[in-house]
């Protein structure tokens, strides 16, 4: 159990730098995903299923839908300049 | 081990901090703000975890088995919620920004300052 | 009848937020102006509500336990299962005052905001119920609940004219203060490991009881951190002079006239209620807390000597008089309370009023730089009257009840740099007021100095508003802060005591100090306005290093958000410092 | 500043704050072993006390309930600031045209395809629906169950197109749902008061363990919650998705 907790702690450190270091908002959505979904496990592992139920319904779906559709629409802006 | 949640909290928050000050990109940033949140979110679920204790839901195990805080867990569901609406808030004013400036460069917007 | 108020109390709360919702609800269907009328029939009923349950209060706190969960109901000592609300004098009136500046603002912003559902008066009723809740809650999250809900909605009603500017320092406002209140859940979270609780009563009796603890201390200087960031105190305060200036002006009248000092009574209750036992602590408040509110008021002072566009100068007299605010803070004693309390309230009416004026020439003329509407002002002078006696009570006019706060502030003692820091700061902003009104209305000049290369900006707000209903409310405001503070005198010394009952030593007091600071805001505008050209050599040299200090900080208030987070976390490390290195 | 000078001053601040950050983690209480004395007696009194199995979900919406009313402020808050943003001068109604990224390739939807996602709409929200219900019993409760049935609208985005979208989601009506939803919490908390209880105290009949009715006024306010959640959520997306959209004609001049 313990090795579980600290394998999903380090890969949560992990998926959080590489949010941080994808400086292509386009690539960092993936990594924003990627982030939540390691963070959900967690707190599966952490006794916590109402909190990573959440996560995985906010956190990775609507929040980067959110960031896509921005992105979409700042393209489009871009395009219409 | 009895550290490791801690300093991944700290690691959370600084990387964090040192993403959103780098950053050149107003969308990148509002990704790193995130980031420093979800620190949050693993400090309160790691102060109230406690060993061997099983979800504080008691439908398969009867009440008063040992469970763990779920006052904390009532804390980050709040948390989770406030930040995707801080995020949708967030992008919806970068959107508008881009727009108008058409540029989401953070060294180049700067209220009242005219675009260099 | 205190039964009834105990019943009553939660309504501060549940009342706006219902009519928030039900205007919500209704919103594509309601006639035009139904919701300018219930916004400001509720915020007055607000207001009296809140008064009424100040003066029953004085009898002691109401405590209301939502769900009936008191702390007798979990049968164990320290274990309080449920939050409560407790309205002691202090908390009340603060509320009752945030309703009436509220008021305010409504018939002030009549037939501002046209084009929008009602949207306006939507978030201002959320925001108005997020202040009440901050006053009155005594539970650490559900304090930052209101706080981070007063948040949102301030960051909405930045964005609202959509202008470049505006977007711009809503995103600086929203990123800074996200920050912050991120950081604010860290400390509640430490606090909440250590105490296991996070009934503000409770927790003070478990830390007054233990000894002195790096989580302790890690969780205050967290929370501090996201109030004084809400409260614009150097070096968080980058992102007030963004967010003010550009904000419509009825919600400026909100932001300067009340959001931003709350942050600091929060911090006050805190202090008061919750850590007033920890030594650690109280040395960092008396230390770290006073330095950077002397780094405030000056900081604050020369900024908005600096500038050109009014609203701007405005916000950065706020932050000079948080600063002042902040000096009566750390103070810890019931003078300072006093003070603290005088100030917030003395200090939201010139602030609303001025603000006020500041819409009203924005709406005449479309402008709002010193320089450009030059002389342009007197087919409204009314307004000028206004501005200037305005810019007199904040430079220290010896009347009303800004004059009494600010002689409490000096009463609550502490050594003389505070002292100077005052008098640097209420003259400066007076000045800087004062300078502007006479430049605008009567058409004075003098050529000018350091404002010239100050950020300025066009700006519009809607026009067709009646001059006399805007000029009303400030009319008003102004009235009030001229009233003699005599009259709330013994309320406010009663509201004082009940949060800390320590008094200061006595003082010599700053009748000789407010008298310098009132001639400065005489003698800087009248020397500034009587400029000449500078042609001679030695001129020219002394008009540049005159200028030097200006322009360093003009370059450090770059504009740039990164740039702010780097500030906010060197304001961090600071209160880091100050508690390691006692 | 520039980036540079930005991580100079940051790099011996970070340093100080590492060490009072070391110092901290040094004295918390260790992993695994909390302090937290109110948790733990929630756990032990919440089940006997509120007849509910969700520990969670009792402090949520009983114990701290005056918080998440406060949550579900900052929600609606925020869509409506969004919602009004986005609008901006575009008004409530739509664009005519989709915006296109140049040079990307657009495909027909095939029959299947719109078919799938209308069954899986279906579904998403009927499961979004379920799981509000219980949460009272099982992990779950309004915010989750309202966002997942909210997410469901997208698949009709996906599947229909703009039109259907368009047709079947009215942004009045979501912000009335996200309304109806806030009052009806603040309904729950104020009638109470009125009858000479406290804010928000539980006084229906807390209903059997395990059972859909189970922890009286909860079962009520999850289902306000609920209500505002999809709201709130679906006009997020709605309002998003608009951004998309482009006018009619040749560009609009944006003054900029």
């Amino acid at each position: 159990m313990s090795w579980l907790i600290g394998a999903a702690l380090v890969m949560s450190a992990l998926s959080g730098w590489l949010v941080v270091i994808s400086r292509d908002p386009k690539r960092q959505v993936f990594a924003l995903c990627a982030n939540s979904l390691v963070l959900a496990l967690l707190f599966f592992i952490l006794q916590a299923p109402d909190v990573a139920f959440s996560e995985i319904a906010v956190d990775t779906v609507v929040v980067p839908l959110l960031f896509l559709i921005a992105l979409a629409a700042i393209a489009i802006n871009e395009g219409r300049r | 081990m009895s550290v490791l949640a801690w300093c991944v909290v700290a690691w959370l928050l600084g990387i964090g901090v040192y993403g959103m000050v780098t950053s050149r990109n107003y969308v990148h940033l509002i990704g790193c703000l995130s980031v420093c949140q979800s620190a949050t979110y693993v400090l309160l679920l790691g102060i109230g975890f406690r060993w061997g204790a099983g979800p504080p839901i008691f439908y398969d195990h009867p009440p008063g088995t040992p469970a763990v805080d779920p006052v904390v867990q009532a804390f980050v569901l709040t948390d989770i919620v406030v930040s995707a609406a801080m995020t949708a808030l967030l992008l919806a004013i970068a959107l508008q920004v881009h727009k108008k400036r058409g540029t989401l460069d953070t060294q180049h917007l700067r209220p009242l300052r005219p675009t260099e | 009848m205190t039964a009834l108020a105990v019943q009553l109390a939660p309504l501060g709360v549940l009342l706006p937020l219902g009519v928030a919702f039900l205007l919500l609800a209704l919103a594509h269907w309601l006639p035009p102006r139904t919701a300018d009328v219930t916004a400001l029939i509720f915020s007055l009923i607000l207001v009296g509500l809140c008064g009424w349950l100040a003066s029953r209060a004085l009898h002691g706190p109401i405590v209301h336990w939502f769900g009936a969960w008191s702390p007798a109901v979990s049968g164990k000592p320290r274990v309080v299962l449920g939050i409560g609300f407790s309205v002691d004098p202090a908390s009340a009136a603060v509320a009752a005052f945030c309703a009436l500046i509220f008021a305010a603002s409504f018939v002030f912003a009549w037939g501002y905001f046209d084009k929008v559902h009602a949207h306006f008066h939507i978030l201002m009723l959320l925001f108005l119920a997020a202040m009440i809740g901050f006053c009155f809650t005594r539970d650490l999250f559900n304090l930052f609940v209101w706080f981070e809900l007063m948040s949102m909605a301030a960051f909405a009603l930045t964005a609202y004219p959509l202008e470049k500017s505006s977007l711009e320092g809503a995103f600086n406002f929203t990123v800074t203060n996200a920050l912050g209140s991120y950081l604010m859940l860290a400390g509640v979270a430490l606090l909440y490991a250590r105490t296991g609780t996070l009934d503000f009563v409770t927790m003070g009796r478990i830390i007054a009881h233990g000894a002195p603890d790096p989580v302790i201390a890690g969780g205050f200087c967290l929370i501090a951190a996201a109030l004084l960031t809400k409260a614009a105190i150097v070096p968080f305060h980058m992102w007030l002079s963004d967010a003010h200036a550009v904000a419509p002006s009825p919600v400026s009248v909100i932001f300067s006239g009340v959001m931003v000092g709350l942050g600091l009574f929060g911090l006050l209750k805190l202090i008061a209620i919750v850590f007033a036992a920890d030594a650690q602590i109280m040395a960092l408040v008396h230390i770290g807390l006073l330095w950077l509110g002397i780094a405030t008021a000056i900081v604050g002072g020369l900024m908005a000597w600096a500038q050109r566009h009014l609203k701007r100068l405005l916000a950065f007299s706020t932050i000079s008089h948080l600063g002042i605010m902040l000096l009566a803070v750390a103070a810890v004693n019931s003078t300072g309370v006093k003070g603290f309390l005088l100030y917030f309230v003395g200090h939201g009416l010139v602030k609303g009023t001025l603000f006020m004026v500041a819409g009203i020439l924005l709406a005449r003329f479309n402008s709002i730089d010193e320089l450009e509407l030059y002389g342009k002002g007197k087919g409204v002078w009314p307004a000028g009257i206004v501005m200037g006696l305005a810019g007199l009570l904040l430079g220290g006019l010896p009347w009303g009840i800004l004059h009494e706060a600010t002689d409490h502030v000096h009463k609550a003692g502490h050594g003389m740099a505070p002292v100077i820091a005052i008098v640097v700061g209420t003259s400066l902003t007076g000045a800087a007021v004062l300078r502007a009104a006479l430049r605008i209305f009567p058409g004075w000049s003098g050529v000018p100095g350091i404002e010239f290369v100050s950020p300025t900006e066009r700006e519009r707000e809607q026009q067709d508003r009646p001059l006399w209903l805007m000029l009303l409310p400030c009319v008003v405001l102004l009235a009030i802060a001229l009233l003699p503070p005599g009259l709330v005198e013994s309320f406010t010394h009663d509201a004082a005591t009940g949060l800390i009952s320590k008094t200061a030593e006595p003082s010599g007091g700053g009748t000789i100090m407010t008298a310098i600071a009132f001639a400065l805001t005489i003698l800087i505008p009248a020397a500034s306005l009587l400029r000449q050209r500078a042609t001679r050599r030695w001129a020219r040299v002394a008009a540049r290093i005159e200028t030097l200090p200006f322009r360093a900080l003009h370059r450090l208030h770059s504009g740039r958000v990164t740039d702010y987070i780097v500030w906010m976390m060197v304001g961090l490390a600071v209160m880091a410092s100050v508690l390691r290195l006692r | 500043m520039t980036t540079r000078w930005r991580l100079i001053v940051l790099v011996p601040v970070l340093l100080v704050l590492g060490t009072a950050a070391t110092e901290i983690i040094l004295t918390l209480p260790s992993f695994g072993h909390p302090l937290t004395r109110y948790g733990m007696t929630v756990n032990t009194l919440a089940p006997a006390l509120r007849n509910v199995s969700n520990a969670v979900t009792s402090v949520m919406y009983d114990f701290r309930g005056i918080d998440t009313l406060g949550e579900e402020s900052m929600l609606i808050c925020a869509v409506t600031a969004a919602v009004m943003l986005l609008r901006g001068r575009r008004g409530e109604d739509g664009n005519e045209q989709a915006g296109r990224v140049s040079g990307r390739a657009w495909a027909e939807r095939s029959d299947a395809m719109v078919l799938m996602c209308r069954l899986f709409a279906t579904m998403l929200f009927l499961f979004g629906v379920y799981v509000v219900l219980h949460g009272t019993v099982t992990p779950g409760g309004g915010f989750q169950g309202g966002v997942i049935a909210a997410s469901s609208f997208t698949l009709l985005y996906l599947g229909g197109g703009y039109m259907v979208w368009r047709r079947m989601l009215h942004s009045p009506v979501l912000v009335a749902l996200e309304g109806v939803g806030g009052l009806a919490y603040v309904l729950c908390a104020a009638v109470p008061l009125a009858f000479g209880y406290s804010a928000l105290q539980n006084v229906l009949p807390l209903g059997n363990w395990k059972d859909l009715y189970s922890g009286g006024l909860m079962v009520i306010i999850n289902i306000a919650v609920g209500i505002a959640v999809i709201g709130s959520f679906a006009a997020l997306l709605l309002e998003f998705m608009e951004e998309t959209r482009v006018p009619k004609g040749p560009v609009a001049e944006e003054d900029t």
